[in-house]
């Protein structure tokens, strides 16, 4: 690897491509070029830095220095003064509370923690050599080496590491029911359908630093006897499949998958299957319906995966985000990581505030940081000078939390904080639409297999858009409760059981406004189009 | 198998492992309401009807997929859950027309009997409602989509026991539905007809193509010779559609009952399946000493006709080139019977009831045109032929005997357990042995080719020569055999029997509502009985088909046999976009 | 529906081969087998899913299920360029609905629809995960976030233009 | 009587001169579809299903419940016209009828969905406006819904013709016309003594009882509620029809069994209270006749029977006997003697009763029945019905349940008062007891068959030690109203006269399963005699748990504590109109 004084981080992530990323990467590297300093400095891209509001950005190191909104002007300005003068741009240098990559640069800043985002935009994803660099398949050298896989699930069991992907089960117990399970080929697959809306982080996951997640199965297969493993990402993120299918690719050619991997006698390798449009595949069951080519419709539990799981072989399903945490853990020790965090919930949580905040972004904690500290500490609280009114937690499948719950810990013992979608409201938002919202989005994905879900997403819409639309009554919402608890109580599976819980939570916290829409048939925000006529609307 | 112990609403009880709760519950005697779940099927858990609270867990279980487990405490009706089933049956309701009392199923539908168990008074749910057009494409299977509950019965047994996947879900979410191929008519697809999907169907969803219109006009029209003939699966069942026990033997009961609708002659199908042995037992000695394609498979069954076309057409030269006794009736009723009785043909109007739905569409195969007509006219289901008589004021079970017309009443044992897998092998062995030993059978039953197995093989040792002989029923296990076949595991075979449905035409797709295993073996057992109680047990026996014989057509594949009494078949493609004219192949 | 002359049909015959032994000759490739289909020919069509389905030697009733659950894959011919418009929470809340009146306005159809010129095919989709640049669209594979309802007209510009330009 | 040859469908029969064609065609075993039609009643012909063709008529079909059969007559119900004018006929009334069968309380047991099966009706060909609705839950027994009435007018026919009540009567005229109380009114300010007659004769589900189901669902859901229940003596003989078993069937112990698992805490027995009834009565009536008081003397245990009394016999009033029904009687002692014994909270005693009555309902309402303030002594009321539809919502197999005992002390009673379902029951129950007390001799036979039996108007002459007592037992309100009339003429010299609502007794109760015919009433009576029979104690004032409630709680009969429980007094009701005091109805 050459030696350069400086490395340019460019954000080439989705949304700062769109805003002319790729512009100021190439004056970038003309303007270093045409001054001489193409053999000192290096222009990287890298993927999202976590700063959706502000791109293009850059990132200067090693002073670490952020410029926020780039444009292509700016670049000879960056170039002259900082690279040239040592001079930062003050102008155009993030601000001081500014998140992320400042932090992963080793500012002080307690909140953020990155343990499994610290290569983001550090690191060129599409490079195994600065994975490496940084420590890469380190974890993985140690497990084959110093480690048996009884020692790797004992160490996983003891990090106290728990699914990331909102169930939260103990993922050292998981690898162990696989690992004891009977079978000719066991699997390992990574869940990375993220469809969940407002979630955001395992896409940054496989943009920013795909090996992480190989690394990660690679040490589970290790764990648990498999030989095959599968990352199934949902069809829409082209940019996660081609940096993690490249990934493979280099991974495989360094031996680091295939046949005796580090030549230890393991074979392992991976495919990415890419979905094809289903919200329903990230249940795992569904998810592995898919995968075997069939319609992603949830199998009847029990039996659970980790022993009648893909092709009715013991499989290991877990989330991005955990399997990016397997590496630090056998690297580090379980004893380190499981300082980090809260009795029940140790380590750290990828959460994405996104909705009415002034930073909508990718974020790591600690477990136990408060909800104000990520929505207001980090993500800069609300923005346009709105106050704050809710925030859905975890997405439409989670619950709907108000003011009070600001400062509540987020942690399994506290607030859950699910897969870690943070959208946010402000004053001017109304519930009723929002979960309105929620409601249409389950009717659109749900499977279709059960009758609750099936039906049951139907007319809770029906009667969400006979709501907002001013023809409701207080007794549509005994039925609607009680069409929320049957779905809870019924569903087949996730999909349909956690379908009316943001609604559920939602009338207790914010029943006035319900009430409003109900009775006084009007929308205390002014969102609602409540003038249609009963008769046309309710026919 | 290991035990564990369970509680069931507060009833200990200790259960073996493995069993599904609601097994357990269902030994306890305790019921719990289902409607996706169906005991000839796999399990699916998609309704949720079933569910029931069972402690430490979060939410309700699906108790027709949850297994037990020890210490087990489930409630199957406490008030959350019986809340909530309530609300699922609403959800169905709310999506399900209102129109029960024209409705097929009215009052032997199992929606229906769940909304009374479960006490709905109400159906709270409006909005939409799902209207998609019924499809009566098909002359043997109609679909109403709008009455499905997509319950996935249909699906489950048109793959999984009949290996023809037909049926299938297609969309996702509130727009799931069942649609049949690649979701157009069901005519277009790739479909056997064999209604086992109508069989299993808990709704008015699927159902009969019903000509009993038709039918009626025939019998008030004083122009038309109205005659009927009756299979012999319809005589063990028909009484269940009058609230009488699977296996009640109504024969006679059920000849009155069509007299009384007004047929002009009440003939037996029995009396040409003993035709049929006569017909088919000769090819397959013609096949062994002349050396023709064998094993020879039995041809009488027209869903699994539709089924080898489709997908083994390669193996069709195995096929006895002998209608099915249906059609042969058809064919003799419009030829030897109308000149027999000075009718002109074109005034028979010849209808036949018969267990199965796949004969309305074979009875409109072009092939079947041998008396210059169409041999049959029309086909009724045992349900429909009910119905007819329900409509017609009539109470089956409180009728007195008749007695067949001659002379295509005269029939034997042999042709009556034609209903029932085995039962077209045993009544051929009866002959083949006699036959060609020339020696009278000491035991009638051959019990090595009943039961239920799906297959079952024998090697009957007939003087001195063993015949090798399988039988198999239900379309997966005839995929068995054919794969067999074409492996050449049964290449020393001589003679195969294929029935499209489970337990023979007694389990058709036209019989009554439930079908079930236990009714498909009470069935069994009547027309076992039937048999027993005949006097003439053999094919060869009857006098009438001697007659028949002597006064028309001759001897077995005599010319004219061939003429009236023989097919031939036609391969079908399985790509159904294309739109290839089929060739015939001619089989000889 | 298809009004398939065999000259065509031997050619779907011939993609399906093709894409079929790339992919894998079984069952469980029928998902990536779909993708490639739908990736070559625009949309999964009848005759195709037929030979899918002789190819791996499962039933068509199997492979259109499936071809129908999934959102991605098109059973029926589709616009040249698919707008795919996020309402889901994220994006609803930052007013997708203002984008998606915008796009209707600009090319004159409901989401579910297709133009009559057969260039758009405009739907509403659940979370892309561009929830950080909400409200945000994705046209065929390029995506667009942060939207307003001024910048609708200028974004679509392109997909009209290169419709002409390139004389379909 | 004479006798005339009618020919029906080719069947000749020989009939009395004075039938119907209907009667003659059920002579000759045709099933002829009825709806309007009730046996036993004046023929009304308005519905036309059973329209059948007379052969040399003029032309128009006839209604072969009301026209009568002449000799010679020769009757086809088995053609072409009558078929399609029967269908015809269904299809309009379905064109009115608000068709949500599975929302409905009477489906799969619905006259109307049966004939719609049985006629084969496929098509909703008329559609257009429905009749406006009325919905009137107004009355606190029975519920009418306009919208599921076929004008049948069964329920007129009852309440006119049986009950003498009248409330019910067709008002309006052609499209408009609906059946409903006098001035449409509606029926809780009506006249009408809430037998439920009306509901018993219903073949649809246009009247049925007010739902008592989802409170007590709720009640047996609530922790701090401790749910029993008491079932009347003609429950037990009638419930098991519900869930398929023929008339008559004794299943006390199963219907135990089947409420223990619907989830009641205590099931106990109204027969407890009926014994007590016989000595709080017998004792009053011993009073009367040998201190001078008011005679005849009044059963006062049949609440249709007291409404109609305090409407139509104001005058009469002091003839009643002042025990209050033994339900009541229950209801009092539930909320005090058993709270005590149990040391509960009797604001946590739900009480519920299962009776074969609509009425019931009505008086568990009445103000006077709270012997604890603020707390009704019956909380909630269940038909037969009602109870069999709890057990059937709670999934009970009730067919295959086990015989369970009552729960003491509650459920310990004696064969007099079984028998209480019985027209006539209370009568000889009373007299088992007066005559041991009067004589202080053992009764060698206590089956008084002189007031058993079906007779509308029974009387009887007991020599009780040296009284002759006179008494007489009516049943059905027509012939109650023939013995009150008698009385207030002054022509009836009885001393004890025993009046039941509903003929038959309590096992004709408005609350039974339906159907409910003579021979049903006639099985079930048999029934309860025979439970009488089955029982080792036959007299009530033998009854242990009688005792021991005088002994520990009660002191003696007509006690003072007794009277403040177990008696009641009685309000004169203005007839019309009701808000016009009773002396100026009087006077006009």
């Amino acid at each position: 690897m050459a030696f350069y004084r400086a490395h340019i981080l460019v954000d080439s992530g989705t949304a700062a491509v769109l805003k002319g990323a790729n512009a100021v990467r190439n004056t970038l590297i003309e303007e270093i070029k045409s001054r001489g300093l193409d053999k000192e400095i290096k222009v990287v891209e890298t993927g999202a830095l976590g700063l959706a509001g502000a791109v293009p950005a850059i990132v200067v190191y090693p002073e670490g220095v952020t410029y926020a909104n780039v444009t292509v002007e700016d670049v000879p300005e960056i170039v002259e003064e900082h690279l040239l003068k040592g001079r930062r741009v003050q102008r155009l240098v993030y601000k001081d509370d500014t998140p992320a990559v400042v932090k992963a640069a080793g500012s002080a800043r307690s909140a953020e923690m990155r343990v499994v985002l610290k290569n983001i935009g550090v690191i060129d994803p599409t490079s195994i050599d600065e994975y490496i660099a940084m420590s890469g398949y380190e974890a993985l050298a140690k497990a084959l080496t110093a480690m048996t896989p009884e020692d790797v699930i004992a160490e996983m069991k003891a990090s106290g590491l728990n699914g990331r992907g909102g169930a939260g089960f103990p993922t050292g117990l998981k690898w162990e029911f696989t690992a004891k399970a009977d079978g000719d080929i066991k699997y390992i697959v990574c869940n990375a359908d993220e469809g969940e809306p407002g979630n955001f982080k395992d896409r940054l996951i496989m943009e920013g630093d795909p090996h992480q997640i190989i690394e990660g199965m690679v040490i589970a297969a290790y764990a648990t006897g498999a030989q095959k493993g599968f990352i199934y990402i949902r069809g829409e993120y082209q940019q996660s499949v081609a940096n993690t299918e490249r990934a493979i690719d280099v991974a495989r050619e360094m031996g680091l998958l295939g046949c005796d991997i580090m030549g230890s006698g393991l074979n392992f390798d991976i495919e990415v299957f890419k979905g094809a449009g289903a919200y329903i595949c990230g249940e795992e069951t569904a998810l592995l319906a898919s995968i075997e080519g069939f319609r992603g419709e949830s199998r009847v539990k029990p039996p659970y995966p980790p022993t009648h799981g893909l092709f009715g072989k013991p499989t290991v399903i877990n989330n991005v985000e955990t399997l990016a945490n397997v590496p630090h853990i056998i690297v580090n020790g379980a004893q380190w990581y499981s300082e980090i965090g809260t009795a029940r919930s140790k380590g750290t949580k990828i959460f994405s505030p996104c909705g009415d905040v002034q930073y909508p972004g990718v974020y790591e904690v600690p477990f136990g940081s408060t909800l104000r500290e990520v929505i207001f500490g980090m993500a800069g609280g609300i923005k346009s000078g709105k106050k704050f009114k809710a925030v859905l937690m975890g997405g439409p499948s989670g619950v709907l939390v108000g003011e009070d719950a600001l400062d509540r810990r987020l942690c399994s013992e506290d607030l859950n904080p699910g897969a870690g979608a943070l959208i946010v409201l402000d004053e001017t938002k109304c519930v009723v639409d929002l979960i309105r919202n929620c409601a249409q989005f389950f009717l659109h994905e749900s499977c279709g297999q059960c009758t609750p879900c099936r039906e049951g997403t139907k007319r809770m819409v029906e009667l969400f858009d006979w709501w907002a639309a001013g023809s409701g009554s207080e007794q549509d919402l005994m039925l609607a409760d009680q069409l929320a608890t049957t779905m809870a109580l019924t569903s087949r599976c996730g999909l349909g059981q956690f379908a009316g819980v943001a609604f559920k939570s939602s009338i207790s916290l914010f029943e006035d406004e319900y009430l409003a829409h109900l009775a006084d048939k009007s929308c205390p925000a002014g969102v609602c189009d409540m003038d249609k006529v009963e008769e046309e609307v309710r026919a | 198998m290991a035990n564990v112990n369970i509680k069931i609403n507060g009833q200990d009880l200790c259960v073996d492992e493995g069993l599904t709760v609601l097994q357990a519950a269902q030994q306890a005697g305790i019921g719990i309401p289902t409607l996706c779940y169906h005991a000839d099927l796999a399990l699916d858990g998609v309704c949720r009807v079933c569910s029931v609270e069972v402690k430490g867990q979060r939410a309700l279980c699906a108790s027709c997929v949850y297994p037990v487990s020890e210490g087990m405490e489930v409630l199957t009706h406490s008030p959350k859950v019986r809340n909530a089933r309530k609300v699922i049956v609403e959800l169905m309701l709310a999506n399900h027309p209102q129109d029960c009392l024209i409705c097929a199923r009215n009052q032997n539908c199992e929606l229906q009997a769940m909304a009374r168990e479960l006490g709905v008074q109400d159906v709270r749910f409006t909005g939409d409602r799902k209207d998609i057009p019924t499809d009566s494409s098909s002359t043997s299977v109609v679909r109403d989509p709008d009455k499905c509950i997509l319950c996935g019965r249909c699906v489950r047994t048109c793959q999984d026991i009949q290996s023809v996947g037909a049926l299938h879900f297609s969309g996702r979410g509130w727009d799931t539905e069942i649609v049949a191929g690649l979701g157009g008519d069901l005519a277009d697809a790739v479909c056997v007809s064999c209604g086992q999907c109508i069989n299993r169907c808990p709704t008015g969803a699927l159902k009969g193509n019903d000509p009993s219109a038709k039918i009626w006009d025939a019998i008030y029209d004083p122009a038309k010779h109205v005659i009927v003939q009756t299979a012999p699966a319809v005589r063990a069942s028909i009484g269940e559609e009058f609230g009488m026990e699977p296996g009640s033997r109504v024969t006679r009961k059920m000849v009155t009952a069509l007299r009384m609708l007004g047929f002009d002659k009440v003939f037996d199908t029995d009396f040409t399946a003993d035709l049929t042995i006569m017909e088919e037992g000769s090819e397959l000695i013609q096949r062994v000493t002349k050396g023709g394609v064998l094993p020879q498979i039995t041809s009488c069954s027209p869903g699994w006709i539709n089924f080898i076309e489709y997908y083994y057409p390669e193996l069709l030269p195995h096929l006895s080139s002998c209608k099915s006794p249906q059609q042969m009736f058809g064919t003799l009723t419009k030829t030897y019977y109308a000149e027999k009785m000075g009718i002109d043909p074109k005034d028979i109007v010849s209808v036949s009831i018969m267990p199965c739905v796949a004969k309305k569409f074979e009875c409109d195969r072009p092939e079947m045109y041998s008396s210059g007509y169409k041999d049959v006219d029309y086909v009724l289901t045992t349900r429909e032929a009910a119905a007819m008589m329900k409509e017609a004021g009539i109470d089956l079970p409180s009728l007195e005997d008749g007695e067949y017309d001659a002379p295509f009443g005269i029939t034997t044992g042999a042709g009556a357990i034609f209903g029932n897998t085995g039962g077209v092998m045993e009544a051929a062995l009866r002959t083949a042995y006699e036959l060609i030993t020339g020696e009278a059978l000491d035991d009638v039953n051959i019990t090595a080719v009943r039961g239920t197995d799906g297959i079952r093989e024998a090697t009957i040792q007939v003087g001195a020569l063993p015949v090798k002989a399988a039988v198999a029923h239900g379309l997966a296990t005839a995929r068995e055999v054919l794969e067999g076949i074409k492996s050449g595991r049964y290449k020393d075979y001589a003679f195969i029997e294929i029935m499209c449905c489970p337990g023979g035409c007694i389990g058709g797709g036209g019989q009554p509502q439930p079908t079930n295993e236990e009714i498909r073996k009470k069935r069994i057992e009547g027309i076992y009985a039937e048999d027993g109680a005949m006097e003439l047990r053999k094919s060869h026996e009857n006098p009438a088909i001697k007659a028949i014989y002597e006064e028309f057509l001759g001897e077995p594949l005599s010319h004219k046999s061939h003429d009236l009494l023989h097919t031939t078949y036609t391969p079908r493609s399985q790509r159904t976009v294309k739109s290839e004219k089929p060739t015939k192949v001619q089989i000889d | 529906m298809e009004s398939c002359n065999s000259n065509c049909c031997v050619q779907c015959d011939a993609e399906v081969v093709a894409i079929v032994d790339k992919c894998g000759r079984t069952e469980c490739n029928l998902i990536p087998i779909l993708h490639q289909l739908q990736r070559s020919m625009g949309y999964v069509s009848n005759e195709a899913m037929e030979k899918v389905a002789a190819e791996l030697g499962i039933s068509v009733a199997q492979v259109h299920g499936t071809a129908t659950f999934y959102s991605l894959i098109y059973t029926k011919p589709h616009g040249k360029n698919v707008i795919r418009l996020c309402d889901s929470p994220p994006c609803h809340l930052q007013g997708s609905g203002a984008i998606r009146d915008a796009i209707t306005k600009a090319i004159g159809i409901e989401p579910g629809e297709t133009t009559s010129d057969g260039n758009f095919t405009f739907e509403t989709v659940s979370c892309m995960g561009l929830c950080g640049v909400a409200p945000a669209i994705m046209i065929n594979d390029d995506v667009y976030g942060n939207l307003t309802v001024d910048a609708i007209p200028s974004i679509l510009e392109k997909y009209f233009a290169c419709c002409c330009k390139e004389g379909c | 009587m004479e006798q005339i040859n009618v020919t029906i469908d080719g069947i000749q029969v020989s009939v009395p001169k004075d039938s119907t064609v209907l009667d003659a065609a059920n002579a000759a075993g045709i099933y002829i579809p009825t709806l309007c039609h009730m046996p036993g009643h004046k023929p009304l012909g308005a519905c036309r299903v059973c329209l059948v063709e007379i052969e040399g008529g003029r032309g128009a079909l006839q209604a072969s419940c009301s026209f009568p059969a002449t000799d010679g007559m020769v009757v086809r119900t088995n053609t072409r016209r009558v078929h399609n004018a029967r269908k015809a006929v269904v299809e309009l009334m379905l064109s009115a009828h608000r068709q949500d069968c599975n929302a409905c309380n009477r489906t799969l047991n619905c006259e109307l969905q049966a004939i719609a099966k049985r006629l084969g009706i496929r098509e909703n060909r008329f559609e257009g406006e429905m009749p406006k609705r009325i919905e009137d839950t107004s009355s606190p027994a029975i519920v009418r819904d306009s919208s599921k009435c076929i004008l049948c007018r069964r329920c007129v026919e009852v309440c006119q013709n049986v009950q003498t009540v009248g409330t019910l009567f067709a008002v309006d005229r052609g499209f408009d016309t609906v059946i409903a109380p006098t001035a449409k009114k509606e029926l809780a300010e009506a006249v009408c003594v809430a037998c439920g007659q009306c509901v018993s004769a219903c073949p649809v589900g246009a009247l049925y009882e007010k739902n008592h189901i989802d409170r007590v669902w709720d009640a047996i859901a609530d922790p701090d509620k401790h749910v029993i229940v008491q079932t009347a003596p003609a429950v037990r003989v009638a419930i098991g029809e519900e869930f398929g078993l023929p008339a008559g069937s004794r299943v006390t112990r199963k219907m135990v069994a089947g409420l223990r698992r619907v989830g009641f805490d205590k099931v106990f027995d109204t027969d407890f209270t009926a014994d007590l009834t016989i000595l709080e009565e017998g004792h009053e009536f011993l009073n009367r006749l040998t201190n001078g008081g008011v005679l005849p003397m009044l059963t006062s245990c049949s609440p249709g029977w007291i409404n109609f009394i305090e409407y139509f016999y104001p005058e009469l009033l002091p003839n009643l006997s002042t025990c209050k029904s033994p339900q009541q009687m229950f209801g009092a002692l539930a909320k005090t003697y058993y709270a005590e014994k149990m040391g509960v909270d009797p604001s946590k005693i739900y009480s519920v009763s299962i009776m074969p009555c609509t009425a019931k309902k009505l008086e568990a309402g009445r103000e006077e029945m709270s012997v604890v303030d603020g707390l009704s002594d019956v909380d909630a009321v269940l038909t037969t019905r009602e109870a069999a539809q709890m057990m059937r919502e709670a999934g009970v197999d009730f067919v295959n349940l086990p015989d369970e005992p009552f729960d003491e002390p509650l459920g310990i009673s004696t064969g007099a008062a079984v028998i209480f379902g019985a027209t006539g029951g209370v009568m000889e129950a009373a007299l088992r007891t007066v005559y041991e007390v009067v004589t202080g001799q053992t009764l060698e036979n206590v089956n008084f068959e002189a007031v058993r039996g079906l007779e509308g108007v029974k009387e009887a002459t007991v020599k009780v030690g040296d009284i002759e007592a006179k008494v007489a037992v009516a049943s059905g309100l027509s012939n109650a109203r023939k013995l009150m009339d008698l009385v207030m003429e002054g022509k009836a010299d009885y001393h004890f006269i025993e009046i039941m609502c509903c003929p038959g007794g309590c096992l004709g109760g408005g609350g039974q399963p339906i159907p409910t015919t003579d021979e049903i009433r006639k099985a079930r009576m048999q029934a309860i005699y025979a439970e009488d029979e089955g029982l080792p104690i036959r007299k009530s004032h033998d009854n242990p748990a009688i005792k021991a409630l005088y002994e520990e709680f009660l002191g003696e009969p007509n006690s003072h504590k007794a009277h403040k429980l177990l008696h009641t007094h009685y309000t004169p009701k203005a007839l019309w109109p009701t808000d016009v005091p009773l002396d100026e109805v009087k006077s006009k």
